[in-house]
């Protein structure tokens, strides 16, 4: 397969990504959700580079949030809900980091993440919505003054105003947009000239990337530019608003990617008794995080059998009759 | 009458509650069952979807998370939030959700942040996730709680989704235009809340369970003076609901 | 084909659709954009039913909008565009009645517009922008404080104000949201379950269906719903957002539908031929829009030469080689 | 040297301004074909995308309007308004818009809506469109118009879409963040704004115009001392606009 010049320069390896895209200290965006589509590679390579001070920006997140705080990369979250699904309804590190006060954590809901990402994709500055009226998300504020209008945490988490529409009282909630340095994706394709199409759910990806500075996408296949244009109404974002194209094959595993595997429910249960305790969680990172250059070590490692295990039917996009108990 | 689980029990009361036409808005777990016992029975025009925005699933399989690739199968539509947060709040819609919460409290208020001090919790929960939005914004609300002292608390740690609020028109005049929680179930029994005073109190109590039981179970003072007797699952609710809802045991455990 | 019953109370015709759906007075929304999939079937049925004072909410819109306003069926019309492309870079009959005040136009901007169905579509009150600063279309008002305040028309047409999260002056633009009574769509698609495909842009016709009361949809073809469910990234609406449907082949002639037909130059062109006088517009309506009952009656009245000129290549999706001077 | 029309050495003229890798807001007509030789000769790495959604289509034949099914052929990506907005407003991307209008002011200010009274007007234009919003948060623009004195005016009738406003640094005070005219492109020759006062004056002429021509066309005072006669458009140039883009000269007349 032949790249466009545009497509040879975002080719690049998970190293120089990190080392170019996520500088310690920067406000990341992880697309996914929860058990599906975690830019899981990224995520190891982050912790790798021993990145620090990270501050994340995420709706409803799992695998890799907890993964990165574990590891001791972030000191900062804004999201609005933590876990792993059933596996860990809390995340576990996140659970322990939050209630320890090793990081800062600022509480909205999925719709003002969602409302948040889309005015930032929009270059909206704020955003109004009646979610969450009356509640503790308003008037509990995660980041304190010594944070507060550092960078791009705004002043205000959020603030409280008349509709000025209506004639008769109508109170809404403004929220600030949010414009993360990077986001990190992982799509099921991208083609020669960087055009990427994501199947099933795409979640926030989208408004996350395009609120972001700079995306780095980690994908299964790369494939011809071709056969991507002959559909484009199927495609999910342009190749100029992506910066880095790494070639991933299972690169969401222990999560799921529609129709390519299901998550990994014997690996989950393994993070989850792993990361019980700050040992095992610290053995987690030994065993499975620390040692792999490449992503061929990493599934090299997770092994045929349990590959086999995930495969997706290609018609239903999931493993049926996996055993999820 | 078969024997049935309290899980059985409380997805078919939940399921109950469902008109036929509503559109439902399902986490995971007993919502799942409930929506989609509601589907098969009661409610045939019903269609489920979840907040990550994959509309009217096959459920062939049962998904364990809202991002879980089943529900992205055999749908009529995959989108993302944005559009699922589009059909929840829709007015021409009655859109049901279905919650869960850590705490709740008298007027239907859920915790599902934090225990303790929100900076210091001494328990950190997931967070509201789209909870908050459904409890504020859709028609109305199902809660699912599991029936314990600790959990049903005269005031919440942290008040994540908008029930009733302090009660009376207390929720409207916060500005909300429609919705609140019509029903908490629980594994004893069911709890309305009174029209005037939006106060919880004991509707339904299960086969087997008294009501002074849910009282006492219960960390603040519930009327119980108007409750009945549930009608147990029938034959169909359940074959339903073991046959070709969850054949796998896997909600039902 | 079978339907499902949902389905089934769904299909109707058209003199039914317009009868429940488009009462006089009624703000109306219309899908597709200035030479694409307009509405035109309902149009048509729309002016026969004889309808009166409707209010048009549209972005950029030109064929169906300037028939309705020539045809007097509108008494207010909210827009950003109005004009078919260089067959009538202003629509003619809209120029024409706005020009002598038969109708009240208020002007907004395509961003505004979308940003007003999209904040519809979300339940949001109001939206934020930054575009139109400075210029007229925040000055002058095109609907007076005779029709301010009633119905679905706010006091304001917008309003600026301090962005809350700024330290520093930032003015920004509130847009009040759109909440149409009815949308029309002309579609590639619908399945037999009620489930709409569009193919190809889909401009601002999810945003604008979702913020409305009622949709009516028309569309080339109905198909089985299971084969819309094969791949469900590519549809676009769920049946339970659609009120009517109506299979309607070519039904958005004479403008384009992606993947079916392009638009129709020499039908263009005679309809900006017709439409130049008022004497000429009426002959216009009594030779093109008044006689049909079906939308048989009016492909027989185009022919088959014309139809099939415009016929797309399947693979292009227009059609190769039209003369369009 | 070959004969060109006006329109020839406008397009020419106006895609000479495009850096490579910018993102190209194209309207139709000229701006089309500006944008299209701007990628040919000058741009490889642009791309040219339109309003309605259709992002870097083959254009294997010119659309006549931004909703033309040519748009949405070949594209990476079919979306629509909300998408295609997204793109022009993109703090990341230098977009260039394309645009046009029925009368501009010496700082750049555009009417595209009426003449006259805007209640009774004159004569009635189409509208802002997504001019208004390319003029309002896009990188920069590149203006169209027919150099004719009842265009160039003192002051617009309507402001319809914001250039410079009234010059100085009033467009930054009414709250843009970037953007602004760049170049104003007529059948005489390009116009630029004074980094100063952001006040219009002739840049270049081309080839067969005098500079008094110019300012006679134009309806207020117009400095002509820095203009220079414009590079006529090259072999090149014109092969490529005629015979790859517009072979038709169903632009170019």
């Amino acid at each position: 397969m032949e790249f466009t010049p545009s497509m040879q320069k975002k080719l690049m390896s998970t190293a120089e990504a990190v080392e170019r895209f996520v500088p310690d200290g920067a406000m990341v965006s992880l697309g996914g959700f929860t058990v599906n589509r975690n830019p899981m590679l990224i995520t190891r390579e982050i912790i790798r580079a021993g990145r620090r001070d990270l501050h994340l920006a995420v709706h409803s997140h799992g695998q890799a949030l907890d993964l990165l705080i574990g590891a001791g990369c972030v000191s900062k979250v804004e999201l609005a809900y933590g876990g792993v699904a059933r596996f860990a309804p809390t995340g576990i590190r996140f659970r322990a980091a939050a209630s320890r006060g090793d990081i800062l954590v600022e509480d909205y809901s999925n719709f003002h993440m969602s409302l948040r990402f889309l005015a930032g994709s929009l270059g909206l500055p704020f955003i109004p919505s009646r979610s969450g009226l009356g509640t503790d998300v308003l008037e509990k504020w995660g980041f304190g003054p010594e944070v507060r209008g550092q960078g791009k945490i705004p002043e205000k988490k959020m603030v409280v105003d008349q509709n000025p529409f209506a004639e008769e009282e109508d109170p809404v909630v403004l929220l600030p947009a949010l414009e993360p340095d990077v986001t990190l994706l992982h799509a099921q394709c991208v083609g020669t000239g960087g055009t990427v199409r994501i199947k099933g759910l795409t979640f926030l990806d989208v408004e996350q990337a395009r609120a972001s500075d700079a995306v780095i996408v980690t994908c299964e296949e790369i494939v011809p530019e071709d056969y991507l244009r002959q559909d484009p109404d199927q495609n999910t974002l342009p190749s100029f608003l992506v910066d880095a194209v790494i070639p991933a094959p299972v690169g969401a595993h222990p999560t799921a990617c529609h129709q390519y595997y299901d998550y990994d429910p014997t690996h989950l249960k393994l993070y989850r008794d792993y990361a019980s305790s700050d040992d095992g969680f610290q053995r987690y990172l030994e065993e499975w995080v620390l040692p792999f250059q490449t992503q061929e070590e990493y599934l090299a490692k997770v092994g045929a059998p349990d590959l086999e295990r995930i495969k997706a039917n290609r018609v239903l996009g999931y493993a049926p009759g996996l055993d999820r108990r | 009458m078969s024997d049935y689980t309290r899980k059985e029990i409380m997805a078919i009361s939940a399921g109950r509650l469902v008109n036929d036409g509503d559109i439902l808005f399902a986490g995971t777990g007993l919502s799942m069952l409930a929506a989609t016992v509601a589907k098969h029975i009661y409610a045939p025009n019903s269609v489920v979807f979840f907040e990550t925005g994959g509309i009217d699933p096959s459920l062939h399989e049962l998904p364990l998370a809202v991002a879980d690739p089943r529900v992205m199968s055999g749908t009529c539509l995959n989108t993302g939030l944005i559009d699922a947060f589009a059909v929840l709040v829709h007015r021409r819609l009655r859109t049901i959700a279905f919650l869960g919460a850590a705490q709740i409290d008298p007027h239907g208020n859920l915790n599902s942040t934090a225990l303790g001090d929100y900076h210091r919790p001494s328990a950190r929960f997931p967070g509201a996730g789209g909870a908050l939005d459904a409890a504020s914004l859709a028609y109305g609300s199902i809660i699912f709680m599991a029936h314990q002292k600790r959990r049903f608390v005269p005031q919440v740690d942290y008040l994540s989704s908008p029930g009733w609020l302090s009660g009376g028109d207390s929720r409207q005049k916060a500005g909300f235009k429609r919705g609140g929680p019509m029903a908490v179930v629980t594994d004893l029994g069911v709890m309305k809340f009174d029209e005037q005073t939006k106060y919880m109190y004991l509707e339904q109590y299960y086969p087997g369970v008294a009501p002074e039981q849910v009282r006492e179970n219960t960390g603040f003072e519930l009327d119980v003076s108007q409750a009945r007797e549930a009608e147990p699952p029938n034959e169909k609710e359940l074959t339903t609901l073991r046959r070709d809802i969850d054949p796998g045991r896997l909600i039902l455990g």
